[in-house]
């Protein structure tokens, strides 16, 4: 098993609606890690894709169609797809093509533009469902995540207000994200007061639909010490899918999750995930989620989450800082751009590179994870310095 | 990255998207499908227009599956036998939905639930909306039971339950 | 690092219509054909599973959410490699080779019967600003035919050739439902689709999954008798936009075999397999193909075709299996497919002409629009 | 066929029939914004890259080789070649290639009132009238042979 490292990160700003293509999306994000790396295209052995629906983008085999602007034209080329989780599942499928000798240098991009579909980007989601059993009820994805939330809220006595301070916190931090959609200043009434979408679901409980792209550049050991003083390791890859029937599984708690992130530990001989890691970005397209995803990875106690939250433990200048960036209910939510924003951000944390968003301590060691399909799928990406 | 003033792209306002100022390309497509339900969806929707519930059995771990499967996911075998569960369950959970599936919004909220089939093995159960019950009355573990269409209207769907309905007030 | 084998194949559905099955059925079948075939419990003895869809191919979203059951994958590590099953394969290559896991299953179907819209799904394919708007499938590769058969001065009967050659072959194939034989002139009167493509060029699609079980070197000795060795894998892409392609030369296969020839020392590619198994849409991509791979040159290919060189029993039989115009396009599964009928031929049970075959190649091309293909050598 | 007990004729075998209607508005992008323009002044416009010096038609932001933006966009004149062309239901679409720009034009060939199509003929855009453009590529109407090509 070789050593990984990544060495450079780039992104577009995330946007409801933009101008350029997917391709001119991926081209960007890509050329700006690969600045960052000071690489050329030439220095590249392989390209790895993630996009979410090929619904949204509104092109069949949308990786193929992504290919040029990501990089790929007379390369290997791929793309890999777990749903939600796609965003910090591409840097583990570039990370296994390093780690077995196959390549040295991987070019990794997510790429999600959401806005063509009409008359709105939710529509595709009715497609995500069983065609013959749920299908004909009319069912959303809000509807699941609502059931999500409510179970989680009833099982551990979970109170919405407790839920909205998640919101709170990540649009405010996305205050000093430079591509941030929906940051704010809100409080916790605002979200209480929003508009319900599908209850306990409310406007301000969920992330926005969006364009964007962002990438990253992954290298060998002998290669990252050649181009850089400051590699960040892949030390931990994990990830994991459960069963398809949603309704037979006790949404109260990720076991799946918890099964991805110890597949990760184990790699990075993490026995204490609550002490040894310093800081992460988990994936939020709700509020609720970022609780559920703290627990799932064994940061805190299951039911714990809401505590720690209330105690400004997750705060940027806190124990245990979550979603510095703003995440995706700050900065935005282009599905597979949105997992490798929070990948790109680990590395900027760990590197000092993240300016007003900086986390107070020192940070050695980060933890990227997002989270997808019929919330049955986590990823889990351990970096450190 | 926070040197970079600005990062590359350009916003679209509501406006502009509206009144076209850029170029766009229009592209509409209906793609139809037919899927083939196999043994087990074929079995439960036929049980369905005969207004009965139906699970598969695995005779090694012994959970009776809903909806039912030709195999069984944990013990990765074939599953054995149909079984006929009740038309009753509980709430497992439930939400309230104000819009429509493409985001527009609904005239009257419609109340969504996960119910766990009585006689399934512990916690298995379908997704399905309530009715003839108040959003403010709902709680979970509530009891309901199946609202089934006439037998005439049935035609072999999810939707030959009209709804799930608290079994009392 | 280690070596790594397919220890197990299996297999279910391969016919244009399977009503009684539904996709995760039939993938339940396939699985549980490879797992006995590699003697392994998918619960409790696999560290990966990865499987090749594409969402409209499915008609489902985020297709990925329907898979883990049926393979025995649920709470497990999945992932979908959005790409031909082949790629899906390299992918499994490179998990084990990398230390993540001693045994990966790679899972690939089609239920194109299920598409009712096959057109429409492929005209999203297309780049919708600039080639969508004149491009259909069918013109998009008849473009592209006309002109490699203009550069290499080919008449129509030479790809009529390779469509009644394949169809023969397939005849000995027990899992090839679209064989036949067929006579150059039935091919050549079958009727103009986009000239120059005609109806029997063009492959039959076909419902069917393909499964895989790869295993490091040490579990491989352990579980079966005669492991296949993935001696090498290459992956590749020419540009997405057709109207930058040079339509002469399948620039995929080239970069793909290359990579997979440097990999197992493969000097003289026209010498070294016994048989290969590549993609042979429409007839010519078959010949482009073998150009691309090294195995002949755009100078003796053609005479290749005419005196019958790629037969069953000619020095280097090509497609003994039939290929994708015997077997049918199962899309995503088509190189996954062909892993399988190579791995069984290797092993003894295919053409009998081919018993102690040692060495095979096998190629996929994704299919129209695309320009991206993969390569493996297996060895036993 | 998995299940012991399951389909014994055809008419057990349930098949649901729905569909996925899907409708997009495709944005041009960067530079096929640069590209609708041109077209509406009756001007077809490659893109050229700073570092290796090719011109690519369709242009694009950033050239596909070098992977560098593009530094600019130049005007094509509409004369080109059929490099390819394939003909269906009495209309051919070819592929246009124009000198010494890397890529092409895929577009409505008018067929010769005398003659067939054939490869390497001269062809030329005959654009549609100013007032009737809309920024894509129907504003080209089709490509006609030249005389004496």
């Amino acid at each position: 098993m070789r050593r990984v490292a990544v060495v450079g990160a780039g992104m577009t700003l995330f946007r409801h609606r933009m101008l350029e293509t997917g391709k001119e999306m991926a081209f960007e994000a890509s050329r700006m890690a690969l600045d960052q790396a000071g690489l050329d295209i030439k220095d590249v052995d392989s390209v790895v894709l993630g996009s979410a629906p090929d619904a949204f983008d509104g092109v069949h085999m949308k990786g193929e169609y992504l290919l040029d602007g990501a990089g790929g034209t007379c390369k290997p080329y791929t793309r890999v797809y777990v749903g939600g989780g796609t965003g910090v599942f591409v840097p583990i499928a570039a990370w296994w093509q390093v780690a077995s000798g196959v390549a040295d240098i991987v070019l990794v991009v997510g790429e999600e533009k959401m806005s063509p579909l009409l008359p709105h980007p939710q529509y595709a989601f009715w497609s995500i469902f069983d065609p013959i059993l749920e299908r004909p009820l009319g069912v959303t994805l809000l509807w699941i995540f609502s059931l999500e939330m409510r179970r989680y809220m009833h099982v551990y006595n979970v109170k919405e207000e407790d839920i909205a301070l998640v919101a709170v916190k990540n649009k405010r931090n996305a205050l000093d994200h430079p591509a941030a959609q929906l940051a704010a200043n809100i409080t916790v009434d605002d979200v209480l007061k929003s508009e319900p979408i599908c209850w306990p679901v409310k406007r301000l409980d969920v992330s926005p639909t969006s364009d964007g792209a962002a990438a990253v550049v992954l290298a060998s050991e002998d290669v990252a010490r050649r181009i850089t003083d400051d590699p960040v390791w892949i030390t931990g890859v994990g990830w994991n899918v459960d069963s398809t029937y949603w309704t037979n599984r006790d949404l109260c708690y990720p076991e799946y999750l918890e099964k991805a992130a110890n597949m990760a530990y184990r790699m990075a001989h993490i026995s204490d995930p609550k002490k040894e890691i310093d800081f992460a970005e988990v994936y939020d397209p709700f509020d609720y989620k970022e609780l559920h995803h703290m627990e799932g990875l064994q940061l805190a106690r299951r039911g714990e989450a809401p505590k720690l939250t209330r105690e400004g433990v997750t705060q940027r200048d806190g124990d245990l800082p979550i979603n510095p960036s703003g995440g995706l209910l700050g900065v935005g939510n282009p599905i597979a751009a949105a997992g490798m924003m929070k990948i790109a951000e680990v590395f900027w944390q760990l590197r000092g590179e993240a300016g007003k968003r900086q986390v107070k301590k020192p940070v050695r060691r980060g933890l990227a994870q997002a989270w997808g399909d019929l919330m049955q799928v986590g990823t889990v990406v351990i970096m450190e310095r | 990255m926070e040197s970079k003033k600005t990062l590359p792209g350009t916003p679209i306002a509501g406006a502009e998207w509206d009144n076209e100022v850029y170029s766009f390309r229009k592209h509409s497509v209906q793609l139809r499908y037919a899927w083939d339900a196999g043994s087990a969806v074929s079995g439960f929707l036929e049980g369905l227009k005969e207004g009965r519930i139906l699970g598969r059995r695995c005779n090694r771990c012994m959970r009776v599956l809903v909806p039912p499967r030709a195999f069984c996911e944990r013990c990765f075998r074939s599953t054995d036998e149909w079984v006929e569960v009740k038309d009753t369950g509980k709430i497992n959970t439930y939400s309230v939905s104000y819009v429509n599936n493409d985001a527009s919004r609904r005239d009257k909220p419609l109340i969504v639930a996960v119910i766990e089939i009585d006689e399934a093995s512990p916690g298995m159960g379908f997704l399905h909306v309530l009715g003839e019950v108040e959003p403010s009355k709902v709680h979970v573990d509530m009891k309901v039971k199946a609202v089934w269409k006439p037998r005439d209207e049935r035609v072999g769907a999810i939707t030959d339950i009209k709804y799930f309905k608290p079994l009392e007030v | 690092m280690t070596k790594v084998a397919i220890i197990g194949v299996g297999y279910s559905g391969y016919a244009p219509l399977t009503p009684h099955m539904s996709f995760k059925e039939m993938m339940f079948e396939a699985a549980k054909r490879a797992y006995t075939d590699a003697g392994i419990n998918p619960r409790t003895d696999v560290g990966s599973f990865i499987c090749c869809e594409e969402d409209l191919w499915e008609g489902i979203s985020i297709t990925d959410e329907y898979v883990p059951d049926q393979l025995g994958g649920a709470q497990r590590a999945v992932c979908t490699v959005s790409d031909d099953g082949l790629v899906g394969l390299i992918n499994g290559y490179m998990q084990i080779k990398s230390g993540l896991a001693d045994v990966v299953v790679v899972e690939s179907h089609s239920k194109l019967s299920n598409v009712l819209s096959q057109g429409d799904v492929s005209s999203m394919s297309f780049e919708p600003y600039y080639e969508r708007p004149f491009l259909t499938v069918e013109t998009a590769v008849a473009l592209e035919m006309r002109r490699y058969m203009f550069d290499r001065e080919l008449g129509d009967d030479i790809p009529a050739m390779v469509v009644a050659k394949n169809k023969k072959n397939g005849l000995g194939n027990p899992r090839a439902p679209y064989s036949a034989i067929l006579s150059m002139d039935e091919v050549l009167s079958s009727p103009m689709v986009c000239e120059p493509l005609r109806k029997a060029h063009i492959p039959e699609p076909a419902d069917g999954c393909a499964v895989t079980v790869l295993a490091s070197e040490e579990k491989a000795r352990i579980l079966v008798d005669q492991p296949v060795w993935i001696r090498g894998v290459g992956w590749f892409s020419d540009t997405p936009w057709v109207s930058q392609r040079d339509f002469s030369k399948a620039v995929y296969a080239e970069g793909s075999s290359k990579m997979a020839y440097k990999m197992a020392g493969v000097n003289t590619p026209a010498k070294h397999f016994d048989f290969v198994e590549v993609d042979d849409s429409y007839g010519y991509k078959e010949l482009q193909h073998l150009e691309a791979l090294g195995v002949y040159t755009k100078e003796n290919i053609k005479r290749a075709v005419e005196v019958s060189e790629t037969d069953l029993r000619g020095p280097l039989p090509v497609n003994p299996s039939g290929g994708k115009i015997s077997l049918g396009d199962m899309v995503e599964a088509n190189g996954l497919v062909r892993v399988v009928e190579a791995v069984l031929t290797l092993r003894g049970q295919g053409p009998r002409s081919l018993r102690g075959a040692k060495h095979a190649l096998v190629q996929s091309w994704r299919g129209p629009p695309t320009a991206s293909g993969s390569t493996v050598i297996l060895e036993v | 066929m998995s299940l012991p007990d399951g389909l014994r004729n055809t008419a057990q075998a349930k098949n649901w029939v729905d569909s996925l209607p899907l409708s997009y508005k495709y944005s041009a992008g960067v530079s096929g914004q640069r590209f609708a323009e041109g077209l509406k002044q009756g001007k077809i416009l490659g893109s050229k890259c700073s570092k290796c010096g090719e011109t690519f038609l369709p242009p694009s932001l950033y050239c596909p080789n070098c992977f560098v933006y593009s530094s600019d966009y130049v005007e094509i004149p509409p004369y080109g070649k059929i490099y390819s062309f394939a003909e269906a239901d009495g209309k051919a679409i070819a592929l246009i290639r124009f000198h010494g720009v890397t890529g092409g034009l895929i577009h409505v060939v008018k067929r010769p009132s005398a003659g067939r199509l054939k490869i390497g003929l001269r062809v030329s855009a005959v654009f549609r009238p100013t007032e009737q453009r809309k920024g894509d590529l129907t504003d080209i109407e089709f490509f006609e042979i030249r005389p004496h090509s």
